[in-house]
């Protein structure tokens, strides 16, 4: 093969070795961010940089409606939500709130060794044997075709139920789960979350009548 | 009355006595007496008349036999018989029981308990001298322990726990010891022409090689008789198997002390010649040398004991130690010439066995005579000091002509009992070895020795040392009649042994010709030493 | 003729038997007397004596019936004279003649003598002529035995014991002495008695914490057992067999203990009858292991030959001996050859042997017996204790009869006792004699004297026995029983008329007050001392006491002996030195007693001479000590017993192995007689003089000589010490032994048991505890350690969150490192 | 520098992952708590997505990281509920000071 015929495929290498690195850098650095920083403020600015970063990366794997949900869920709902919270509570003192520095380097120390322990589980294994995918390209056929940002349809399909993607093609009479019942259940679940936080959320009254707690109903 | 009658009859004739008493109110204490004392006369009466009208003394081999089915899938058999030997001691403890019985007047405490456990009691000692199964052997020989556990452990002295589970103890050890051999024997015997069997006839005849088809191995023989006969000799008692004797007697009421003297000593005796030896004659040939020693050793072991003791129960209770090892010492002279296998002197084999059996039944007279007598001052004076006694003679002069005369068979004075039992077997002991005859001969002076000092002792001197003198008041006409019945028959026997020779010596000749004549006889009694 | 003999054999055995159960008769009557009649009843010696007379007169019956049947073939000595009959007078030719005529015929082979009569078969050898062939006797003449069976005791195959009768002239001499000393000990006795005949008697020897003792009289029982010990003693005496000997030696034993310990109420009494029973028993373990051999070796007791369905079961002797007395040795000289009746030359069975030292140990065996009966040396410390018994008995059962058992079996058993045995029993005779007379000369007791002399005269007895003498031991034996029961009578007398005073320093001149006792003991103690007046000796009769005769002949028969056997000549010294001490201690009794002045003048005050009914006892019993054996060898008695004589006696034993001893012939003893008498008879003036000296003519104090000799004075006076010694040897060990055994018992075999039980007890609580601390242990161990993890785990429950997940992470890396480990 | 393959993206998730811990651990404050629950929870999704993209998880790792997404939303929203109920009660926001369940 001649380098200018492999010239775009240089380039398509650069561009998404070269996402990858940007925005795998950026979440995990923003990561740390978020632990070393002591204001709860900067905390939640970081924590933003770190999730949309891995939304970007999300894309890098061809997940472009997770990357998408990510942003809007997480960066655009969650971290809202996160932010009222602090400035709901933040009330002077409580922004910085300082933990031993023993405590600190004792969890650095158990952070290394759990990091340690997953680096060291995720490297033990060889995965092009455990998983006989080419690292780019996705399946070979029939499965999950090639192309970017293309699982927007199949997800909706596996959430109605269906699996083209696994079904089409496939000699197996047995047709693949779908997510139409999990979906339902998030999707109540979610509201059911959502109203109680807002009950949780909302001030006591306590109404003036009532006494403390009735010793009849203790007994 | 067909023999299946009247042979359970003899034997269970105390157990119905024994529901009637138990039916009765607890507060009767004559009535239940008196069904307890008519039970058992029943039986005294029935063996007298199965002896009197049907036992043919000229036949050697078994008489009336029972047998019925019991467990059939066990082969065991429901299986009585009569032959001489078993006889005289199915009287002798019909005698005793009754007696016993008599002399029961000593208890006042849980009369009713009592006549029931002594009437069971009297159920298993005759069960065990008239049983052909050894199954069955076995199940009234462990129906005995129980009632006498009791009866010592309940009625007896101040140490009764104590004697009591000295002698539970040592009986279950041989109980335990001869249900091996019991095992050894039914699982062995299925090559036989038998079968699997518990009949002691069938077993004697595998033992003996008369049995076409098996023989038991000389291994077998000799491991089942070691077994056997160390279960015996607890019951015999041999030295050094005694040692529960003194206790249990010291302890015991007097009534039972007669019951455990007069009739299950000689159960062990009874076991050996009935069982060991005809069941394992291999065995017993291989063990006469050491059965011998052991008859000696008790002999003068008994005598010397006997000597130092101060409390007059335990003295007559070592003296059947030393009486009962006549009787070991007579069964085992059983000589042979090394090599061939011959025995040498059957006639005086003979002889020592027949002098065994009689011994048996002489001190089975005597001993009890001897323990009713102690029993008889003991409820005086309420105590068995030797050397808290004296002036007897003037206090007591009925008492105690009675009791010198039995103290005298005892002793073994000619024309009384003992005698003719104990020179029997020595006599016989000199073909087997003169040392052991000699030795043994020595037991009359210790036993002169022991005997008089006691008579001495208590009998005779001024006056009377000890304490509860007011209690001493001449026998009653029952106590009376139960000593002097004793003393009568030790004179009859003393006087007229052939009495009771002529029954038992078709039998215990037949036994000895085939001991002798057992097959497979290969080693001698070979070392005897000297002559 | 057969017939005659069978008739005779029964006649005899009938009267004797009738004589023999009498007595038991009477005993089983009289031991109720106590509770049938009153305590003042004489009716049980009334009985006694009636049993006891008419016993004596069934015996004198059966002896003239027999000599009648027999023409008093035994009496005539020139009739069919052996050499053996040493009644000839000295130097008769004619005697000697017929010796020479007889000796060739010797040679007999022993005879079947089954032909003679059943139950009766004799020995069978004709009276007078014994020693002869059987074939050759005259048919009609009366077997020289009897013999028969009463009843059997039980037989074992071919074994037999059986109660039997024997009857000889010897028999029916002892049954005739036996039953006139005891008719007149019966009659003595109850005049001796007569203070029993109360309801409270007062016994001043017991000493009760209120006083004397008081009991009621025991006169009744005193005479049944007076009549058990007759019946036993008839019956020892009529045994036909070893084994039937033995029953009633135990059983005149018995009653021995029953009369020594009369005084149950004494101390001494009961410990003396113990002793004499024991020391019996001593003997009788002897006796007993002479039956193991006899039984196990000849297998029959009897003996007389027994005839069983037309065959002859030899007896004792028969088996033993042949006719002419002589044993068959094997080559080697080892083992004794049996006959046992069966033709062994026919090879249908080899004939019995029995080795020659268990023979000679069979026959120690059953001396050893006699040992003990006859109070010999080393057993006769009992009968000085037996004195403790009334005098009556020690006049019937410790004199005269019962003691005399042991020399009548001696006697009896004569053929069964080899040469070495004899010598044995004649040497023990030998030793006793002269240890007992010693002991006589210093003892004070009246009776203790006389109980002293018995065993002195018994060793005499022995001695002739064992010497060859069988005629003049058991002549001796005879004469003894008169001349002793009369002095023990007469002491009897002297007690009872001085009150119960037995110490003889306290009498003195007595025979003033009871003539006639001290006058009849005169006789008896001239007849013990052997005195005679030898003046008047030459022709016919001489002029002796019985004593003089029967002593005289021992002497006679151990000095031949000693002849004989050059280095025995101890056994002929002895009994002559003996007889010196004898008279001397025996006239030192008389002087002490009867002659002087009174010593203790109250004892002589209260003295009188006894009643009639003693008397005439004492005077009837002198009669008989002087005249019984008038003639010595050459009269009847003597020649009534020698009738029986074994076979061979007569002819000595020329020295041979293996005993290489040489018994005196009749021929020689003769020979040696004159002699021999003049020795002893000089010897027992001497001591006679001696003693006259001494306490007669009081010309020496024996109290200075007493002073003077006082180590052997006490050392005599101890009895030898005898009584320690034995203490010290075998009572004080036995008695150790006996504390062992029992000791043993409660330390060794208890402890033992006691130690299994304890160790049960303790493999008990140990499963108790591993019950308790393991198993239950455990469950709460880990309940506990549940709990204290628990607990524990509390302090990680700080319920902070931070630290939560920390641990968490902690967790995940641990197992994590934990899986790495253990995976690689 | 190594492509960018499964590996890579395991360990940018791996540094997420144990930064949450580490933030769940230092912080004491409830909001930073919840920050690190947060990044717990991505780096997480992360390794969903990564796995999706390069093994036969396919479109199911999607799937789950959706769910993942949305119930970390839930959560959020329940758990500053919580802080805010605890607050208003404590009047505090230090989690250390939320241990009454402690005995």
């Amino acid at each position: 093969m001649s380098a200018l015929t492999a010239l775009p495929d240089f380039f398509f290498w650069l561009f998404h070795e070269g996402t990858f690195w940007v925005f795998g850098i950026a979440a995990a650095a923003a990561a740390v961010a978020v632990v070393i920083s002591q204001n709860v403020a900067r905390m939640a600015f970081w924590l933003i940089v770190s999730l949309g970063s891995t939304a970007g990366l999300f894309f890098t794997l061809d997940a472009d409606f997770v990357g998408a949900t990510q942003l809007l869920v997480y960066v655009g709902g969650t971290l809202v939500l996160l932010i009222f919270g602090v400035m709901l509570t933040a009330s002077g003192p409580f922004l910085q709130i300082k933990t031993s520095p023993g405590e600190g380097v004792l969890a650095g120390v158990v952070g290394a060794m759990l990091f340690m322990l997953i680096l060291r589980s995720a490297c033990a294994v060889d995965w092009d044997i455990v998983s006989p995918r080419s690292p780019k390209g996705g399946v070979e056929t029939g499965y999950n075709p090639p192309g970017e940002g293309n699982s927007t349809r199949a997800l909706g399909l596996s959430f109605l139920g269906a699996r083209p993607d696994k079904d089409l093609g496939s000699h197996d009479p047995r047709l693949a789960p779908g997510y139409l019942l999990p979906f339902e259940i998030v999707s109540v679940h979610l509201l059911v979350v959502l109203i109680g936080a807002a009950y949780l959320a909302r001030t006591k009254r306590r109404r003036p009548g009532l006494p403390e707690s009735s010793p009849t109903a203790i007994s | 009355m067909n023999d299946t009658a009247l042979l359970t009859l003899i034997i269970f004739a105390p157990t119905i006595g024994a529901l009637f008493v138990a039916l009765c109110n607890p507060k009767a204490d004559g009535r239940m007496r008196a069904i307890a004392n008519a039970a058992s006369l029943v039986s005294l009466v029935l063996s007298i008349g199965a002896w009197w009208y049907k036992f043919d003394s000229s036949v050697g081999g078994m008489q009336m036999v029972v047998n019925h089915t019991w467990i059939a899938t066990w082969n065991v058999n429901y299986q009585l018989g009569l032959d001489g030997i078993s006889l005289p001691l199915v009287l002798l403890t019909c005698l005793i029981s009754y007696l016993a019985l008599l002399a029961s007047t000593s208890i006042t405490k849980a009369v009713k308990g009592y006549l029931i456990l002594f009437l069971l009691l009297e159920t298993g000692m005759l069960g065990v001298f008239l049983a052909l199964d050894f199954f069955l052997f076995y199940v009234f020989w462990e129906v005995m322990l129980l009632p006498m556990y009791f009866l010592i452990g309940v009625w007896g002295g101040p140490r009764r726990e104590y004697a009591a589970i000295k002698f539970f103890l040592y009986t279950l050890v041989g109980s335990v010891l001869m249900l091996i051999a019991l095992l050894m024997f039914y699982f062995d015997s299925g090559g036989s022409s038998f079968g699997k069997t518990f009949d002691i006839v069938a077993l004697a005849q595998i033992g003996q090689g008369r049995d076409a088809s098996y023989q038991f191995t000389p291994f077998v023989q000799m491991t089942a008789f070691i077994l056997l006969f160390i279960g015996f000799a607890i019951k015999v008692p041999v030295f050094p198997f005694h040692t529960w004797l003194p206790d249990a007697h010291v302890e015991a009421p007097t009534p039972i002390s007669m019951i455990l003297a007069g009739v299950l000593l000689k159960m062990g005796g009874y076991g050996i010649i009935r069982i060991a030896f005809p069941i394992c004659p291999i065995g017993a040939q291989y063990a006469a040398h050491a059965l011998v020693v052991l008859g000696v050793v008790s002999i003068l072991y008994g005598a010397f004991a006997a000597m130092a003791q101060t409390d007059f129960k335990r003295l007559v209770a070592y003296s059947s130690v030393s009486h009962m090892g006549y009787v070991l010492l007579g069964i085992a002279v059983w000589k042979l010439t090394e090599g061939t296998g011959e025995t040498v002197g059957r006639d005086y084999w003979q002889m020592g066995m027949n002098g065994a059996m009689f011994q048996m039944i002489a001190h089975g007279i005597s001993s009890p005579g001897m323990f009713f007598i102690v029993g008889v001052i003991y409820e005086r004076v309420h105590h068995r000091d030797l050397n808290q006694f004296g002036g007897l003679m003037g206090l007591m002069p009925l008492y105690s002509g009675l009791a010198v005369g039995i103290f005298f068979a005892g002793l073994g004075l000619p024309g009384l009992c003992g005698f003719i039992g104990e020179i029997f077997t020595v006599l016989s002991t000199w073909n087997y070895n003169p040392l052991y005859a000699i030795l043994a001969a020595s037991g009359v002076i210790l036993t002169a020795g022991y005997i008089l000092w006691t008579v001495q002792r208590v009998y005779l001197g001024a006056e009377y040392k000890g304490p509860h003198a007011e209690g001493i008041t001449p026998i009653t006409d029952r106590e009376f009649g139960i000593a002097a019945v004793l003393l009568a028959l030790c004179i009859v026997l003393g006087v007229y042994p052939e009495l009771l020779f002529s029954q038992m010596r078709a039998s215990v000749d037949l036994l000895v010709d085939n001991l002798a004549n057992t097959k497979g006889l290969i080693k001698a009694a070979a070392d005897v030493t000297g002559l | 003729m057969p017939s005659d003999a069978t008739q005779l054999g029964q006649t005899l055995s009938t009267l004797l038997t009738i004589a023999w159960l009498l007595p038991l008769a009477g005993f089983a009557i009289e031991i109720f007397g106590g509770f049938w009649g009153t305590r003042q009843s004489k009716a049980a010696a009334y009985i006694a004596v009636a049993c006891i007379g008419t016993a004596f007169l069934c015996s004198v019956g059966a002896l003239l019936y027999w000599g009648d049947q027999t023409d008093w073939a035994a009496l005539q000595p020139h009739h069919g004279s052996g050499h053996g009959e040493a009644g000839q007078a000295e130097g008769d030719a004619r005697a000697a003649a017929e010796h020479a005529a007889a000796h060739p015929s010797h040679a007999g082979e022993e005879v079947d003598v089954a032909d003679h009569a059943q139950p009766v078969s004799g020995a069978g050898i004709p009276a007078g002529a014994w020693e002869h062939n059987l074939a050759n006797a005259p048919e009609h003449a009366a077997p020289k035995s009897f013999s028969g069976t009463f009843y059997v005791l039980a037989g074992f195959g071919s074994l037999r014991v059986a109660i039997d009768w024997y009857i000889d002239s010897l028999t029916l001499v002892m049954f005739t002495m036996v039953t006139l000393v005891a008719s007149l000990i019966h009659l003595f006795a109850i005049g001796y008695m007569s203070d029993e005949l109360t309801d409270d008697h007062e016994d001043h020897q017991v000493q009760t914490a209120h006083g004397h003792l008081h009991r009621p009289g025991r006169f009744s029982r005193f005479f049944a057992f007076l009549s058990l010990f007759s019946f036993s003693m008839l019956g020892l005496v009529l045994a036909g067999n070893v084994f039937m000997v033995f029953v009633f030696w135990e059983l005149v034993g018995v009653c021995s203990y029953f009369l020594i310990g009369f005084y149950v109420e004494r101390k001494s009494a009961s410990n003396a009858a113990n002793k004499a029973f024991i020391m019996n028993r001593v003997g009788d373990f002897g006796f007993l292991i002479g039956l193991m051999i006899l039984w196990t070796y000849f297998g029959t007791f009897q003996f007389a030959n027994r005839v069983e369905d037309g065959v002859v079961m030899p007896g004792l002797f028969d088996m033993l001996r042949d006719g002419d007395g002589n044993m068959h040795l094997s080559d080697s000289g080892a083992t004794v050859l049996l006959d046992d009746g069966s033709d062994a030359a026919a090879g249908i069975h080899e004939a019995p042997t029995i080795p020659y030292f268990l023979l000679v140990a069979a026959g120690l065996g059953i001396f050893a017996g006699c040992v003990g009966k006859s109070a010999q040396f080393p057993l006769q410390t009992w009968l000085p204790d037996a004195m403790e018994g009334p005098t009556p008995v020690s006049a019937l059962v410790h004199s005269a009869t019962m003691v005399a058992a042991g020399v009548y079996l001696t006697g009896r058993f004569y053929p069964m006792f080899t040469p070495e045995v004899l010598l044995t029993i004649a040497y023990i005779g030998c030793i006793t004699l002269f240890l007992a007379a010693t002991i006589a000369v210093v003892a004070t007791d009246i009776k203790r004297v006389l109980a002293y002399s018995t065993i002195s005269q018994l060793g005499y007895m022995m001695l002739g026995l064992g010497v060859g003498g069988w005629g003049a031991g058991l002549f001796h034996l005879i004469t003894h029983a008169f001349f002793k029961s009369l002095m023990f009578l007469a002491s009897g007398s002297v007690i009872y008329g001085c009150h119960h005073v037995q110490e003889m320093p306290r009498m003195g001149g007595l025979w003033r007050k009871m003539p006639i006792t001290a006058f009849t003991m005169l006789v008896g103690v001239i007849a013990i001392a052997g005195l005679a007046i030898p003046g008047i000796s030459i022709f016919g009769e001489k002029i002796a006491f019985s004593g003089y005769h029967s002593k005289d002949a021992i002497v006679a028969t151990a000095m031949t002996f000693a002849d004989l056997n050059r280095t025995h000549f101890l056994l002929f010294y002895a009994p002559l030195i003996g007889a010196g001490i004898t008279s001397f201690y025996m006239f030192r009794l008389w002087f002490l007693t009867f002659a002087g002045k009174p010593r203790d003048q109250h004892v002589y005050d209260h003295a009188h001479e006894s009643p009639r009914v003693m008397t005439v006892p004492l005077i009837v019993l002198s009669m008989f000590a002087a005249f019984v054996a008038v003639g010595g060898e050459e009269g009847k008695l003597f020649l009534l017993l020698t009738n029986s004589e074994p076979a061979g006696v007569a002819n000595g034993l020329v020295a041979s192995s293996p005993s290489n001893l040489a018994l005196p012939s009749h021929e020689a003893v003769h020979a040696r007689h004159a002699l021999a008498g003049t020795f002893a008879l000089v010897v027992a003036a001497l001591g006679a003089l001696v003693a006259c000296v001494f306490y007669g003519l009081r010309l020496v104090n024996p109290a200075e000589v007493q002073r003077q000799f006082a180590s052997l004075h006490t050392f005599l006076i101890e009895k030898w010490w005898f009584d320690e010694l034995y203490d010290m040897m075998f009572v004080r060990p036995v008695h150790v032994v006996a504390k062992w055994c029992s000791a043993c018992d409660k330390y060794v075999f208890d402890g033992i048991l006691h130690g299994l039980a304890k160790g049960t007890v303790l493999v008990a609580h140990w499963d108790r505890m591993f019950d308790e601390q393991i198993v239950d242990g455990l469950v709460n161990w880990v309940g506990r350690v549940t709990y204290g993890t628990g607990s524990l785990l509390r302090l990680l429950q700080t319920g902070r969150l931070r630290q939560y997940v920390m641990f968490i992470v902690v967790g995940v890396v641990g197992i994590w490192v934990i899986v790495q480990i253990f995976a690689s | 520098m190594p492509p960018a393959d499964l590996n890579a993206y395991l360990f940018i998730a791996g540094v997420l992952f144990v930064c949450g811990v580490v933030c769940m651990a230092t912080k004491r404050n409830a909001v930073g708590v919840l920050m690190g629950v947060e990044l717990v929870l991505n780096g997480a999704n992360l390794n969903f997505v990564a796995f999706a993209r390069f093994t036969p998880l396919g479109l199911d790792g999607q799937v789950i990281s959706l769910f993942v997404i949305v119930l970390a939303a839930a959560e959020a929203a329940i758990a500053l509920a919580i802080a805010l109920n605890f607050y208003n009660n404590h009047l505090t926001i230090d989690i250390d000071r939320a241990d009454e369940l402690k005995q």
